[in-house]
């Protein structure tokens, strides 16, 4: 497993050698980072991940559904192969032959040069998005391995800088963008003036409350405003907590479990605190993955409210006539975060919105649940090693939005749309990705208010 | 038991011996009019199925000539309805049939009177003559004479 | 051997004309399965042929071979091979008795010392000398006496070719097969239960004109004759290919002859002439008549499993080793999660 | 004993119970460590359902995928249904069948099976030679997926060998082809070719997953 795996493409690679570096954390020596990474990676580890790795034919299919692999033609790209020295090592410490392997000497312990170079495998070249865990003969969930993957990577302290940086950054601020409390309670005072709009903040108790992401507050704050005139419209007794309101996780992101509970449990203990029957996550993917499906098992029992995302919300809502909104009168496309839709369940939601709100809805070919993510997801857009090839893999996403011809392109993911900005801007495209919920707000009817 | 019907040999398939044999006949043809080369196919090497011995004798049909030798048992020695095709049956005193050949040849050896039998019908004939001496030239008025 | 005299002689003297001698010559090579163009070397050879000894030794034997060899017409062109042979001793077909026909044996061979021919049937009991013997004889004492002197040693029939049915589990008398004892002369193997009479013949005529040894399979059998399958050779090998088979004896497949493959035919793996020699003088043969081919002319026949079991069944052993087998992986899965399970806990501690 | 009573009866018992303790091994191996409870509200569907639905829908590539992929499903469908028809319609086969469990089945002819043998290992060998030259197969595999295909074309090679026999003794041949399913039962349940049976557990275990969230199975 040395470099020399990678000479087989190099001359095709569109990132040369030098660019490829690896992070570390700590001062830990090799063995440690090894023996970290396995400890961790086999953390989370039962039936299920080790059905997965022993189930891998080989037969390289995933690498079709991969945007990376797809965008480069590199086959290191293939998503089983990201992947290869946590099989090498759940063959050799975990499988029910591991004991033949291991006197055999067949497979060889992991080496942390390896656990190195597949840094760039794991983190800059994965967004977990699940594109391949649907086209598995299989049917092995390979992203799923590979956020395991990064829990054995974080604690081995080989995490590229800047996401780890930012899960850090969230973890000791509540915030990765360094969002307090104090901050976060301006941001919505002025949004308040901005729109005209009240903003229920710290209510003592609330059935709904809402949450949001680092993201939005700093980068697109109309969010806020948005979730509020929507919350209001509907009459609910909602809220925004300053001791509960970040949504995104980058503990899970990065891969540190520990973070990720602390993280989720300051919404969840917000939530009990206000009584909420309903936490309303923002628009944000991974959020969704990180409290809708994983939520209650970092609980450790059932949450005794429901979570929905926003784009559900305002499908019932919209369903169920509690909100009414205005057709809008222009063709629009709508971009399927990841973790919303092909991970977590909710891809009807944003096209019975779009029903109700507008007359040319295009379907992106291959779209919904097959979508090409964005390429930003899974912390990638953080990384700024990983941005050329970002930009390149995001070319597969234009094709696709382009052949809609559709005149807006709507999304229900802050940190989509944030990779789409960047993105527009290296390629000077003319689609920027637009909030869905944002533009639900703009044309809700006041009839019933 | 009289209820009980006898299966006859049935000719279960088409697929059997009888056409690439009659190919092989025709091949064989060719090499005796063009290189003068003479063939014999022993049947007794083939796996017939039932019937499809009889099918073959009759494909090849009778043709102008047909010999009977006796010599060891009966031989019948029959030209079939293709000149130089011949069909070549030896049986033994029994009756028992011992050899089925098609010969592709202009006259199966087999007819051919062969040199020790000429010899000792020459010797026989000599002796015979002898017996009888010359005076007796006259005296079976009887006996045909050459002329 | 002067005054012995050739075949050619002995035709003459019989008023055998060269065209009967030709005709038997075809007939001859057509057994020998050589072709046509082999009856004129067949045919001098034959000429010179001198009538040798033949010293035919039956042990524990069921006589069926004598039977199929006489019970074949004759006087018949094998007959006539028999009348090239000096049949010097054969305790069934011979008229002398007791110490006379003992006295034959001798003479014979000391007067043919080292150019004789031994036959024998049946198979020769180690077990006890007791359990089979001529004139107070044990079969075994009597093979290698006779064999001593002997040109070639030819076994007939399955028994003495590969022990038969004696050497059938759980095989009582310790039978063996000839070319157990013998080793130092050549042994010619023709089994089949019993074998075919033209094959008999056959070989016999083919050492006699050839005065040299067949080309011998593995099972020492002359390849002329058991070179090729039944299988290979059957009639209704095209049933096989088409696969159409017989399910019963009595099934729409049967009347229509198809292929006996699931009725247990050991076709395939049988080594013999019948599906072209055939028999009762080239009448028919078992698979002819609707039967499925027993084996019989292969080693140990009468124990390779029911003879009306297909030849590609396996056996993957009893209903309770299986059980056992599977047990066996219960334990070792579950010994596997357990050890992973705490090696998981322990790489967690240290980790 | 000849080679063929020791390849139908100990070599072939041998590897039976192999194949037996080593596929519960593993299998046992796998389900038998620990699982976690999902306390996630479940969105819809039932569990059992979403299972079977991917167990069935992944034998058939989402059509999104087909293009990208066709080169491998035609070779992988050609070579298992060859697989398939060679080793279950086969009669000599289904004998063999009947003899351990006492059912048959109809079969195909034995020049129609012959054609479909032909195929497979041709399909086999453009197999072999895809997984030597793509760079992606070329990149992930290792010994098990080149063993793993000598052990499966085996069978089928020395199968087709055996009408053609090559002077070789029949009964040999089909000691020998037995010998070579005696080894592909042993090499199974270690190796990869266990997908036989794995597949129902992975594909059923993200059917499970998926079909709680409502995604996509």
């Amino acid at each position: 497993m040395s470099s020399n795996q990678f000479d087989l493409e190099s001359k095709r690679l569109s990132i040369k050698e030098p660019e490829i570096r690896y992070d570390k954390q700590g001062d830990l020596s090799d063995e440690e980072r090894v023996q970290k990474a396995m400890a961790n990676f086999a953390k989370d580890f039962g039936s299920t991940a080790a059905v997965y790795l022993d189930s891998c034919i080989h037969c390289g299919m995933c690498a079709d559904a991969c945007h990376y692999y797809v965008a480069t033609g590199d086959p290191k790209y293939t998503p089983i192969w990201k992947l290869e020295p946590f099989k090498q090592a759940y063959k050799r410490e975990v499988g029910p032959f591991a004991l033949i392997y291991r006197l055999l000497g067949l497979k060889k312990k992991v080496t942390a040069e390896q656990l190195q170079e597949w840094q760039h495998l794991i983190y800059d070249s994965c967004t977990v998005c699940g594109r391949c865990s649907l086209i598995c003969p299989m049917g092995i969930d390979i992203a799923s391995l590979v956020a395991m993957a990064r829990n054995g990577m974080f604690e081995a302290g080989l995490v590229p800088h800047e996401l780890h940086a930012v899960a850090e950054r969230a973890e000791v601020d509540g915030s990765p963008l360094g969002v307090t409390p104090k901050l976060f309670e301006e941001r919505l005072e002025w949004m308040e003036d901005e729109h005209e709009v009240t903003i229920n903040i710290d209510e003592e108790q609330a059935d709904v409350l809402a949450v949001i992401s680092s993201i939005e507050i700093q980068k697109y704050p109309d969010a806020m405003a948005a979730t509020a005139k929507i919350l209001n419209a509907a009459r609910e007794s909602w809220t925004f907590r300053t001791d509960g309101f970040e949504a995104t996780n980058f503990g899970m992101m990065s891969g540190n479990v520990e973070w990720q509970k602390n993280t989720s449990m300051r919404i969840i203990d917000a939530a009990i605190k206000v009584g909420a029957k309903l936490v309303l996550l923002p628009e944000c993917g991974h959020a969704y993955m990180a409290l809708r499906w994983m939520g209650a098992n970092i609980y450790g029992k059932p949450l005794p409210f429901k979570v929905q995302h926003i784009s559900e919300y305002l499908a019932d809502s919209l369903n169920s006539g509690k909100l009414k909104v205005k057709k809008v009168d222009k063709s629009v496309t709508f971009h399927d975060p990841c973790q919303i839709s092909r991970r977590g369940g909710a891809t009807q939601a944003p096209r019975d919105v779009l029903k109700h709100l507008c007359t040319d809805y295009r379907e992106m070919p291959g779209g919904g649940d097959y979508n090409w993510c964005c390429g930003g997801g899974g912390g990638v857009v953080t990384i700024l090693r990983a941005d050329k090839l970002r930009y390149k893999v995001f070319k597969l996403k234009m094709e696709q939005v382009e052949a809609t011809e559709a005149d807006t392109l709507l999304s229900s993911c802050s940190n989509c749309r944030q990779n789409f900005d960047d993105c527009q801007s290296h390629y000077d495209w003319k689609y920027t990705a637009e909030s869905l919920l944002e533009l639900v707000a703009e044309n809700l009817e006041e009839a019933n208010a | 038991m009289s209820n009980i019907e006898p299966i006859s040999s049935p000719i279960p398939y088409t697929r059997g011996n009888v056409e690439p044999l009659l190919h092989e006949v025709v091949h064989a043809l060719d090499r005796l009019l063009e290189d003068d080369e003479a063939t014999v196919i022993d049947l007794a090497s083939l796996p017939f199925g039932p019937g499809e011995l009889d099918q073959l004798e009759e494909r090849l049909g009778i043709g102008e000539l047909t010999a009977e030798l006796n010599a060891l048992g009966q031989s019948i020695i029959r030209e079939t309805a293709y000149p130089g095709v011949w069909w070549l049956e030896h049986r033994n005193t029994e009756g028992d049939i011992v050899g089925r050949y098609i010969e592709i040849t202009r006259a199966p050896e087999i007819l051919m009177s062969q040199d020790a039998d000429i010899g000792a019908g020459r010797a026989q004939l000599g002796d015979n003559l002898e017996r009888a001496g010359p005076g007796n030239e006259n005296g079976a008025d009887n006996e045909p004479r050459p002329n | 051997m002067k005054d012995i005299p050739t075949l050619g002689d002995i035709l003459q003297a019989r008023g055998v004309s060269r065209r009967g001698f030709l005709k038997y010559c075809s007939a001859t090579a057509s057994l020998l399965a050589l072709p046509p163009a082999m009856v004129p070397r067949l045919a001098n050879a034959l000429e010179q042929t001198r009538r040798p000894s033949v010293i035919w030794l039956s042990f524990q034997e069921c006589t069926g071979c004598t039977e199929s060899l006489t019970r074949s017409s004759s006087p018949t062109l094998e007959g006539l091979i028999f009348d090239t042979i000096s049949l010097d001793y054969h305790h069934t077909l011979q008229a002398a008795a007791g110490e006379a026909a003992e006295a034959a044996r001798h003479a014979a061979m000391e007067e043919n010392n080292g150019n004789y021919l031994v036959l024998v049937d049946g198979s020769i009991p180690l077990g006890n000398p007791g359990f089979s013997t001529i004139a107070g004889m044990s079969n075994y004492d009597m093979l290698m006496e006779t064999v001593e002197g002997a040109a070639a040693v030819v076994a007939i029939g399955s028994c003495a070719a590969f022990g038969g049915i004696p050497g059938a589990n759980p095989n009582p008398t310790g039978a063996v097969s000839v070319r157990d004892l013998i080793k130092d002369k050549p042994v010619i193997n023709v089994p089949g239960c019993p074998p075919i009479p033209m094959v008999i013949t056959a070989v016999l005529a083919q050492y006699l004109t050839f005065g040299q040894l067949p080309e011998l399979d593995r099972h020492g059998r002359p390849m002329a004759f058991f070179g090729q399958t039944i299988h290979d050779r059957c009639y209704r090998r095209p049933f096989y290919d088409q696969g159409k088979f017989a399910e019963t004896f009595d099934d729409e497949g049967a009347r229509k002859g198809w292929c006996l493959f699931k009725l247990g035919c050991k076709g395939p793996i049988t080594y013999n002439a019948c599906a072209t020699m055939k028999w009762n003088d080239g009448t028919s043969f078992p698979i002819e008549a609707g039967h499925p081919c027993l084996g019989c002319s292969e080693p140990g026949f009468w124990d390779k499993g029911g003879f009306y079991n297909a030849v590609s069944t396996g056996d993957i052993g009893s209903g309770k080793a299986l059980a056992g087998a599977a047990a066996a992986g219960v334990v070792l899965g579950a010994t596997a999660a357990a050890m992973s399970r705490a090696r998981r806990k322990k790489t967690m501690k240290e980790g | 004993m000849n080679l063929l009573e020791f390849a139908r009866g100990p070599a072939l018992q041998v590897a039976v119970y192999i194949f037996i303790i080593g596929s519960l091994w593993r299998l046992l191996g796998i389900l038998w460590l620990q699982k976690k409870r999902d306390f996630s509200e479940r969105r819809n569907g039932r569990k059992i359902r979403g299972a079977l639905k991917v167990i069935w829908n992944r034998a058939f590539t989402a059509p999104v995928f087909r293009e990208a992929t066709k080169h491998a499903r035609f070779m992988g469908y050609t070579l298992h249904i060859g697989l398939f028809v060679t080793v279950f319609l086969f009669i000599p086969h289904i004998v063999f069948f009947k003899g351990l469990i006492g059912i048959d089945w109809p079969g195909l002819p034995n020049n129609v099976i012959f054609f479909v043998g032909v195929i497979t290992v041709g399909v086999g060998v453009a197999i072999l030679i895809r997984r030597m030259t793509h760079p992606v197969l070329r990149l992930i595999s290792n010994f098990d997926d080149y063993f793993s295909w000598l052990v499966t074309l085996l069978p089928v090679i020395t199968g087709l060998i055996m009408p053609i026999r090559f002077g070789v003794r029949w009964e040999t041949l089909l000691a020998i082809h037995i010998l070579s399913v005696a080894l592909l039962l042993i090499w199974i349940p270690f190796s990869k070719l266990s997908h036989a049976f794995l597949l129902i557990v992975s594909r059923g275990t993200t059917g499970a997953i998926l079909e709680r969230r409502g995604a996509r199975t």
